[in-house]
């Protein structure tokens, strides 16, 4: 088999990731990822408005997903759709099992990942850009959320597929995993497989996840140092 | 959380690692499943559905427009969903929810994927006009897993929903009939509690939950649509067991809904 | 005068009422009316969201009147019209009376009425069942308002106009009462009538809804027993 | 409700007992009157309206568009409403508010149902082409009873409202010609204070009422429409007299109107 | 050089204003500038709704500006547009200067401007009302904001373009000053002028606000006496 | 304003005062300009610019539509902007809020008025078909002074922009022509900070500032936009040299936006 890219099965595009790009942000990073490119924002622990939505025990966590205008072929329309708005849900219960939000009660924490171009696999980009700035803004973290897909394409499950083959692919099936654990906090399919595909995507997805994984150590260690 | 939530949760994460549930079913039992098709006379499909305390209507009206100009050959479908407002306090001016957006977009996903709706058939007329088929979930009741019980519905109101036939000129006839569905993709899902899997969680589950994931199947086997839901997370190995479960609890829940139709169509 | 559907000039449509039949809701009723089938929940007492609109010496009440996009002949867009909110605001009116809202200041009582499948009258079929469900959640009230509508058809004035009276009538006036007094809290009307014909119209819909009251008292004992 | 409000409610409720009013009126004398016919002169039609202290404009403009398919020769009118923040504090975001709709479909009602405004005359080209009617009020100042200051505001702006001939082909000529009424109706309000019945509320008036009324009466002594309005109930006799009273007055303020109306086109 | 409506170069349109027109504002104004007709209201100090925009250093001022569909040639949808957000922030900061803010901490001040009718130089007009309108309301300031435009027509600098000259005009400088002191708090400029033309109209535009001045004293005046 | 507001405030004056600022720039020195033009590949012209601390990119598309009735010959453009939350809380839900609309609006005007698009150019097919041009301002960092960031990176973008050319049938063809721009208008932005005026207020400053002014200009030495922002106020002479100061500092920032231009086109 080969790919229209020419990659290998099990081979991502190249992914480029730096942290601490935004000046006004309390956390920050920037992903390039095949040909999507993508900013990360962390603003807070900040005050809850409106206020009826703190909790006692928790931080309020929102991330909100959105893409601009000129990120894709057709422009679009700018403000929230029902795709984005999902995205944002699945965004937020991929990220909220690695931070410790019961450190701080009463407040809220917003992440913004914002799609400057979009190619396949925007969510788990931004998730992985997403982690990098939560790091970057100091909030305490169980361990870094690593995102990649898996899917189907000509009968074969390849990692990581790009526009074409998302288009004309049969399955997809973007996962987030706590690294250190393996735990898997994103997961979403659509298309036609057999148990056994799904089973073989995930194993593939998770041996993605964990190369992204290194790509962001490797991107804190760019900032911060060893 | 308050310190009764915290005993409810305690409770039933004990009761979960014992394999039991507060309302004596088996962790991997339905509750009741009650479907009434045809339950709206003004709309095109329909269908009433009972999961236990659960309670949605759903229905299938068509319009009539232009198609996509990239498929210009196919119909559309169209899915929403409406949720009353929850008894705790919560803001209510603005756009749908997220949960009512997830709802609709994990049902609309399942039947989509699944490749059941044949919207080449739904086309009328090449290029010009095709029908628009939208879905319409309206949640009466919330005692959890809307999802199923709106995944059962809509794909009911579908099985059951008439069209007009168009002749080759693009006006209507006096002939009537079925939308052309080819499958009948069933959603089913599954929450974490104690490290334990239960199929359709009840509300009081739902609160307590770690995690859930719902897997849509068809009747080959397939599995057509995926969600994670929520925070939490799971093991490979517990994804894997979600979607044998969900493979073996959609085949049932598939032959209540035909059975349900059948009923109403003698 | 024979009516389309054969009834007798001050005939009510069959109706079917049943109480308690949503577990989320603090009350609930659900009415079958002619062809119209509506659902009515009552949700609190319970905080005031935004808080500014919360009251010191009684409590604040909202309904919202809502129709399904399948209810009607042609699909409804999803959401608030024009015509929901009035009718959300003079239902609001006709219940108001009969609630003791001042026992509950600082919070609010929420009403929600969702027409499943319209025909003529969901207005008043609305109010009917706002009431019980008023009364399921054990809110004390002053005594149940009955709502019904009379108008004019073929130079007639009958009771409860089906869909057909109502398109091809002259004049339609949906009433509400509180039946123990009589009293009138929801009074609209639309079409032309002379003041006797108004006078007769009223007279007409008044004692509907004394029907109506009876059908309420019955469908609560099937509830609750005597 | 603080203690100086209940002072001002037992004030206005026993005055009301005996017959009287704080601004010396009679319990069923209108206020002032005051028309402006052709106010605004980019507009087609328009009137200013006071009515005491309560201030409305109200503006008649078209535009043409397709008709309703199941009217297709019927032109259409549209009203709407604008308020002007309270003095007390009010959430302001959000889509228009429940009182200017109600405010708008009263008085749009007390029009439509009069049959006054001749809409096939406002069909253009059958099936293709028609006018779209706008009604705008801008309530300038809330001084009580903008039921009544907007619905004479928006039938005299109509009634003195021009509109541009068009030929059988669709297109304009120069010819104009007045908006095809063939009815005035008047809308006029009466609130209930202490079991009295008060024509034309001040906005005191209205804050302490028990209830309110707004029945629309045409010349002929028909009733085209009535509202009850805010909470509280009425009796039956009470609706009657209200009724008699409404179309009484109706009359005596529709002599104003087509006063106003025919001052300004000599 | 003849302008199109007979004004001399330097010449205000007729300009008629009265102070105190409305009961239910704390502040109002009528203006008619031209064929301009234009209300401002006054409302507060109040409380800060939604209360997070509260400065408990000064008063939080907000003005709206808006048009009623009937006041333009085609008609306007109601509700605000891109333009009408802009006058009303730019309108805010022509106005903010002048205003004793500091005297009112955690309250709002809010400001309407109606335009019943408009010709050109509605914001112009509007300014110069609202600031009769705080008068009215008894608002503590520095000063009266008077304002006026200046333009550029048929290659001359010409003071206040009626909407014939402001169609087919070559640019256009709205101004507003606090006229004690001549210090500027509104500009705009659109068209294109040279450096010298644009002082030029400043100029004539400063000269107008102060004849404007003399009006808002005289209905200041009318109204209240000397 | 609290404390170490207030001590910043006087910080910043005082240095103004003395002619200094706290990055230790000129008072009429810009911060590094970075522009990277064609920096999204899926956008017809695009460029990431970069003030000092300040981030944007502005992508341009485009799409057909019909023209305005009123000028069927012509082309449109249409600006808008989102901008990221600030550090301190607000609310945001809503429409865009003023600020953003502001940015869009000036950042529109400056190009508009210059008269650099000639949009009769855009037409397709005269009365029927036009070419609409979205410029979209993304702001990524604020770090003082969007408004020149975002007409710099709006102006680069539109330069760089390619469109399809269209056979005289309204078909587009194979050949492709840049976007007809007749001019290079550049914002500058100088704010007033202790009577003293600063170009390119980073954003402390913009805290403190009395009030800033935004003046556009062309290559022939026209000032085609000014926008006065925020509250305070001007004396006649701080404008007068405010417009000098942008004659200049335009000219210098054209030199630089022609020049990146070049580079990529190498």
């Amino acid at each position: 088999m080969t790919r229209c890219d020419g990659r290998k099965k099990n081979e991502l595009r190249d992914v480029k990731m730096e942290v601490g790009v935004l000046k006004r942000a309390d956390g920050s990073a920037y992903i390039e990822w095949g040909n999507n490119k993508i900013f990360a924002g962390v603003y807070g622990p900040k005050e809850v408005i409106p206020r009826f939505l703190a909790r006692n025990d928790r931080a309020y966590l929102r991330c909100k997903y959105s893409m601009t205008p000129f990120s894709v072929e057709e422009r679009k329309r700018p403000g929230p759709d029902r795709r984005s708005v999902e995205i944002g849900k699945v965004t937020t219960g991929a990220l909220a099992p690695a931070i410790l939000l019961e450190n701080y009660p009463n407040s809220m924490i917003e992440i913004l990942i914002d799609v400057m171009q979009a190619d396949a696999g925007t969510r788990c980009a931004g998730i992985t850009a997403a982690t990098l700035a939560l790091v970057d803004a100091g909030i305490p973290m169980r361990g870094l959320v690593s995102a990649c897909a898996a899917g189907k394409v000509d009968d074969e499950i390849v990692l990581d597929l790009c526009k074409e083959e998302d288009n004309l692919g049969q399955a997809d099936i973007p996962l987030a995993i706590l690294s250190r654990t393996e735990e898997i906090t994103l997961l979403q399919m659509d298309g036609i497989m057999t148990e056994n595909e799904v089973e073989e995507a995930l194993g593939l997805a998770i041996e993605g996840c964990k190369s992204v994984y290194q790509m962001q150590m490797d991107a804190l260690k760019t900032k911060y140092g060893d | 959380m308050d310190a009764i939530a915290n005993i409810k949760k305690e409770n039933i994460t004990n009761l979960a690692i014992e394999g039991k549930r507060a309302d004596e079913r088996d962790l991997k039992e339905y509750r009741e499943l009650k479907i009434i098709p045809n339950y709206i006379k003004k709309a095109e499909g329909s269908a009433y559905v009972e999961l236990g305390g659960t309670k949605v209507i759903v229905g299938v009206k068509y319009d009539i427009g232009t198609p996509f100009p990239d498929i210009p050959n196919e119909g559309v479908m169209t899915t929403s969903a409406e949720l009353p407002p929850m008894a705790s306090p919560e803001f209510e001016s603005g756009p749908p929810g997220e949960d009512a957006i997830e709802l609709a977009r994990v049902v609309d996903r399942g039947i989509r994927e699944s490749k059941s709706l044949d919207t080449a058939k739904l086309c009328i007329k090449p290029g010009e006009l095709v029908r628009i088929v939208f879905v319409d979930i309206q949640v009466l009741d919330d005692d959890g897993n809307l999802l199923d019980a709106s995944g059962i519905g809509a794909i009911t109101a579908l099985k059951c929903a008439k069209m007009v036939v168009y002749d080759d000129d693009g006006n209507p006839t006096d002939k009537i009939e079925p939308l052309p569905l080819r499958k009948v993709p069933v959603t089913c899902t599954i929450a974490k509690i104690g490290g334990q899997l239960l199929v359709d969680p009840q509300k009081d589950e739902e609160k307590v939950m770690d995690t859930r994931i719902t897997v849509t199947t068809d009747e080959d086997g397939n599995i057509v649509a995926m969600q994670k839901g929520e925070s939490g997370s799971f093991k490979l190995g517990e994804v894997m067991e979600a979607v044998r479960l969900a493979t073996v609890k959609g085949q049932e829940n598939r032959e209540k809904i035909l059975k349900a139709i059948e009923e109403v169509s003698d």
